[in-house]
């Protein structure tokens, strides 16, 4: 059996892709790069990863400016047929802007970018994106943000992961990832893709990389 | 224009040097051509005071693939790969406007990395401002660190690694120095010489504005016979997402074989850099100026060759590869203009509305320059801190507490923490430690990275301290385990013409030189920038050095940190404390102990076996703040206590806080202690003095005891910085 | 109580990269009647006191815009 | 051609950390008037073609403001 596809996106301006892409290889998918102006996804994708990264160079508001392209439609009607999307920092603030995710990412309470390894509490482990990691596991994963701050209704989404201990960022209710209601779209701050070798301290990014296949 | 002073001293050329242009040509220079030389011949492009110095570097080794002259420097690494480096400082601009002049200077430098065909993979910055007391100092701090942190996040190279410093004495004159490291195959490495009669002159990236216009701004508003404020030069505003964009095309160009050479647009623009590809290339370079994309209406010829705006590039490409260099230039939404050719004529050419307004031969601007010896008066030697005048603390806890907090000594979180340390997911050793050490991209191999000088060693000693500057920077990299290989450095001078300062630039190179031949590491590529000084004084010298370490082994890679209670800590290493211009005496006096560049030789031949054979589980050196400091800093990595008994020497304050020799605080299993100590050989020290646990730590120096908790240290440590930002 | 309004934008011949991916992504999305878009701050300021705008102006030479690539201009509303 | 403008300001509720670090900022500088800052953003934009206020507020909807926590406003100055 062929590994399943995976479309890691590329914007001008990302900057996570390739390291998003060999977490996809490790997990056992296969990374195929999709770019902003395509209008379809490659045929057979299994899911979606839009990368880390300023893509436009966070120009306006981050996410923004990658949020209206073309690919996202297609993006947008893989997630309503229930495909899997899993957007990573940029990629969380795309999907909050193209109003697949509720709610929009703020500028750091510090308003300075802030780059650290964080505790992650799984706060919600009914989604796939924590594997058989349970409520109030601990997942240390490296964040690195300018703009982290999830506002929004938390009503609206389903809370998948929270920082532990202090709030770094000033997000609302400690929000680190939150999914749709149905499950199927993710998206996070922190930087699963940077967790997945001992090498580089963590591997506890796997589970959510591997949900994309599973 | 006649009753001003004429055109060459309004540029900064002296009357010999506006004679010797004369004299060159065979014919009055036009306005143009003034500006170009006066640009060109200049300290910042020409190095006329410091080249002469330079040459005493050690240049050549096994490992160089490309020295100094190229845009940066390469070693071989392995695998035909290549590690491409360089430092370069942006002070000036930086003082005038610190997050645009930070900014440009990260990326000034990762188009240098680029230039050469290298994937840039890692950052490093060093950095001197005033005290934190000062507000302006405050500013500037603030500001140049979030420049760096906004460019270098967004165009996505991880930052790896610096230093920062705090002294009155950079008040006036910060130093802003930034390192880029890369990657390339040996065998696609590109060299700035223009070749090939015919081919094409594009220019990649943004358009050209008034930006960082110098001296040519005089002549602009004089020729256009009015000076509104918009043609006056504007500062250089970065555009990181461009720069992005323009690493990719040019890194796309060179992977698909399209390009004849490259070179990065930096200071003086257009004009250094078609100069540098046409003298290297023994070739000619035919521009013309109408077709160069411009943001701006009005620009005079002189201002369009001189500009300095960012993101831009300069090729080399065969007619027949135009289009596909236009396609690759299309798929990054980027420009790319055919502005003029390669020649025979060995000159420099600009056409200007069909008119010849510049014809020079290359090797004026870059060869003929007249240099300069530097006047050598040296400074008195200074005298040894008579221990008995320093009052020996009642408290040492107390010293130990506060020095931990000295903004100098403390952690730099509050500067790291703004730049992304991770991004290509290769970075395995984050700053915070000595060297910061990233995977070279799809090998088991890694590099150690830093940067590091010795400013009060240098202005005491320059000789010792140019020495200290490279050796203490080896030693960063040596506790990572990793070998260092070759070191690229960046001469942060005063005014060479005035006091010792020339007398010290030349002392400091002949330290560097006789310390980087002794450890077997050359200097491969490398930046001055002279002046740095104000009418309340110079800085002090300050020769930043980059070194890169090389780990055939990632996975052998050292932190500081101590891991468990119950390892041994050794001290390793050589020399003894003194508490000459030591944090502890906390000022620029006294007689720095001599380094022993032999000495620590064999500590690094040691700490690379010792990683090699997984011997250690921590090494970190003993820099500012002495052992005390040193051992603190490894038990907040490790989130663990420590008591280490040492030697009281002199006395216990100097024993625990006075500083030089090489020394190393290293931690391992304690059954390694033995084969570690028959490693050393007798050629270097290894003591085991004491061992990793408990809740505080405690230095006992011959019965004299300092004991603080691990909370409190950390505390103290960590929060120095922003307290001292947050305080006023 | 008074309202001041500050408007900082580039400064002509400054270079205004945030103005041009706006414009790029407008004209992408079929906006393609846009000539040039610069991107600048508006700035909102309660005051009590006297001279308010003479105090605001002080404001934008200290802190508020960075004389050397921004032009600023003070008004107050109504 | 026409020059329209947009003024982009946080939405009245919605904490504008920006705003409170200029604020604070100003209060240390010794600007003890200030009671409120509020930082927002103006966008001009140059146009050709008809209705250019009914074109710019259309951009505005598509992508220049968030209106979950943003409000926009757009004008022809002259
Ligand atoms: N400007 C900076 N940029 C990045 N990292 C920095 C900077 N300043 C300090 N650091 C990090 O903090 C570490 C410790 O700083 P310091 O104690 O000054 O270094 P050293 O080991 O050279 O004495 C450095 O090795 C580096 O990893
Ligand atoms: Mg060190």
């Amino acid at each position: 059996m062929s590994a399943a596809h995976v479309a890691v996106l590329r914007f001008p301006g990302t900057l996570d892709h390739e390291s998003a892409a060999r977490a996809v290889q490790g997990v056992g998918g296969e990374p195929v790069y999709t770019h902003h102006e395509d209008v379809a996804l490659p045929d057979g994708t299994a899911a979606v990863v839009i990368p880390g990264g300023f893509s436009y160079g966070d120009h306006l508001r981050p996410g923004a400016l990658a949020s209206r392209t073309p690919i996202m439609a297609a993006v947008r009607q893989h997630a309503a047929r229930g495909g899997r999307v899993l957007g990573i920092c940029n990629g969380f603030q795309i999907l909050c802007e193209a109003g697949m995710l509720p709610g929009v990412l703020r500028p750091n309470a510090s308003l300075s970018f802030i780059c650290r390894q964080a505790e992650l509490e799984v706060a919600d482990d009914g989604t796939a994106w924590t594997g058989g990691r349970r409520e109030g596991e601990v997942l240390s994963i490296p964040f690195k943000h300018h703009d982290g701050a999830w506002f929004g209704d938390p009503g609206h989404a389903r809370v998948v992961l929270r920082y532990r201990g202090e709030n770094p960022n000033g997000s609302m209710d400690k929000i680190a990832g939150i999914s749709n209601l149905a499950g199927n779209v993710m998206g996070l701050m922190p930087h699963p893709e940077e967790a997945q070798d001992p090498l580089l301290g963590s591997v506890d990014g796997r589970v959510i990389i591997a949900a994309l296949i599973a | 224009m006649s009753d001003g002073p004429p055109l060459h001293r309004t540029l900064g050329l002296t009357d010999e040097e506006a004679g010797r242009i004369t004299g060159l040509m065979g014919r009055e220079p036009t306005d143009p051509e003034l500006v170009m030389f006066s640009l060109m011949w200049s300290e910042h492009c020409s190095y006329k005071h410091s080249k002469p110095l330079l040459a005493g570097f050690p240049t050549t080794g096994p490992r160089v693939v490309m020295g100094p002259g190229e845009n940066a420097g390469a070693v071989d690494v392995g695998d035909g790969l290549a590690i491409v480096f360089k430092v370069e400082s942006h002070n000036h601009p930086s003082a005038v406007e610190p997050f645009e002049g930070a900014a440009t200077g990260v990326g000034g430098i990762v188009r240098d990395i680029i230039a050469v065909g290298a994937k840039p993979i890692a950052l490093l910055d060093s950095l001197r401002f005033g005290t934190l007391d000062s507000r302006r100092s405050r500013f500037l701090f603030r500001r140049a660190v979030e420049g760096i942190s906004h460019y270098g996040n967004c165009i996505g190279i991880p930052n790896v690694g610096g230093e920062v410093q705090f002294d009155e004495r950079y008040e006036d004159s910060c130093l802003v120095n930034a390192m880029c490291v890369g990657v390339v195959a040996q065998d696609r490495i590109l060299s700035c010489a223009a070749r090939g009669v015919g081919n094409r002159l594009v220019l990649i990236g943004n358009r050209t504005g008034r930006d960082g216009i110098g001296g040519a701004s005089v002549l602009a508003s004089a020729e256009l016979g009015d000076d509104d404020a918009g043609k006056r030069p504007s500062v250089q505003v970065g555009d990181p997402f461009t720069e992005r964009k323009l690493m990719d095309c040019c890194l796309a160009l060179s992977e698909a074989g399209l390009l004849v050479a490259l070179q990065d647009l930096g200071a003086a623009g257009l004009t250094s850099a078609a100069s540098e590809m046409a003298s290297r290339g023994e070739v000619g370079l035919a521009i013309d100026l109408d077709r160069v994309p411009l943001r701006e209406q009005g620009m005079a010829p002189a201002e369009v060759l001189v500009s300095e705006s960012q993101e831009r590039m300069l090729a080399v490409v065969e007619p027949a590869k135009m289009d596909a260099v236009a396609a690759m230039a299309r798929r990054h939404e980027l420009d790319a203009t055919d502005i003029g050719e390669v020649t025979g004529t060995g000159d420099l050419e600009a056409l200007w509305r069909g008119e010849e307004v510049v014809r020079i031969p290359s090797r004026y601007l870059t060869d003929d320059v007249p240099f300069q010896d530097v006047p050598r008066t040296p400074a008195p030697v200074p005298v040894p801190i008579d221990l008995a005048a320093v009052p020996e603390p009642a408290d040492p806890g107390a010293v130990w507490l506060a020095l931990m907090g000295e903004p100098n000594v403390a952690s730099k979180r509050w500067v790291f923490e703004q730049y992304d340390q991770l991004v290509g997911a290769n970075t395995m050793r984050r700053p915070g430690g000595d060297a910061g050490v990233v995977r070279i991209p799809g090998t088991n191999r890694a590099i150690a990275v830093t940067l590091d000088s010795a400013e009060w060693h240098t202005e005491l000693d320059p000789y010792a301290g140019g020495m200290a500057s490279v050796l203490e920077a080896a030693r960063n990299v040596a506790c990572t385990g990793a070998v260092p290989i070759a070191a690229t450095d960046c001469l942060n001078f005063a005014n060479p013409e005035k006091g010792s300062t020339g007398w010290r630039l030349a002392e400091s190179i002949r330290g560097m030189a006789d310390a980087l031949t002794a450890i077997d590491t050359p200097i491969v590529s490398g930046n001055v920038s002279l002046y740095n000084e104000s009418p309340r004084g110079p800085i002090y010298p300050t020769p930043v050095i980059g070194m890169v370490g090389l780990l055939d082994d990632a996975s052998t890679s050292l932190g500081i940190a101590f891991d468990l209670p119950g390892h041994a800590i050794l001290l390793i290493g050589h020399g003894e404390p003194r508490v000459d211009a030591s944090r502890y005496l906390g000022r620029c006096e006294g007689l720095p102990p001599r380094p022993d560049p032999a000495g620590d030789a064999a500590l690094f031949r040691l700490l690379a076996e010792c990683a090699r054979q997984r011997l250690l589980v921590s090494a970190h050196d003993v820099s500012e703040g002495g052992l005390a400091v040193a051992l603190a800093e490894c038990c907040i990595a490790g989130g663990v206590g420590a008591h280490a008994a040492i030697p009281a020497g002199r006395r216990a304050d100097e024993a625990m806080f006075g500083e030089g020799g090489g020394r190393v605080i290293a931690s391992c299993r304690v059954e390694n202690v033995a084969a570690i100590t028959a490693l050393a050989e007798g050629a270097v020290g290894v003591q085991q003095v004491g061992t990793v646990g408990g809740d505080d730590v405690s230095v006992d120096a011959g019965g004299s005891v300092a004991r603080v908790g691990l909370r409190d240290l950390a505390e103290v440590w960590e929060g120095s910085i922003l307290r001292a930002l947050e305080a006023r | 109580m008074t309202m001041v309004v500050v408007t900082i934008m580039p400064k002509k011949g400054v270079l205004d990269p945030q103005g041009q991916a706006v414009q790029g992504a407008l004209a992408h999305m079929g906006f393609g009647d846009v000539l040039d878009v610069r991107v600048g701050k508006r700035i909102e300021i309660e005051m009590r006191g006297h001279d308010p705008a003479a105090q605001v102006t002080k404001m934008c030479e200290d802190l508020l815009a960075n004389d050397l690539i921004e032009d600023f201009h003070v008004e107050m509303p109504g």
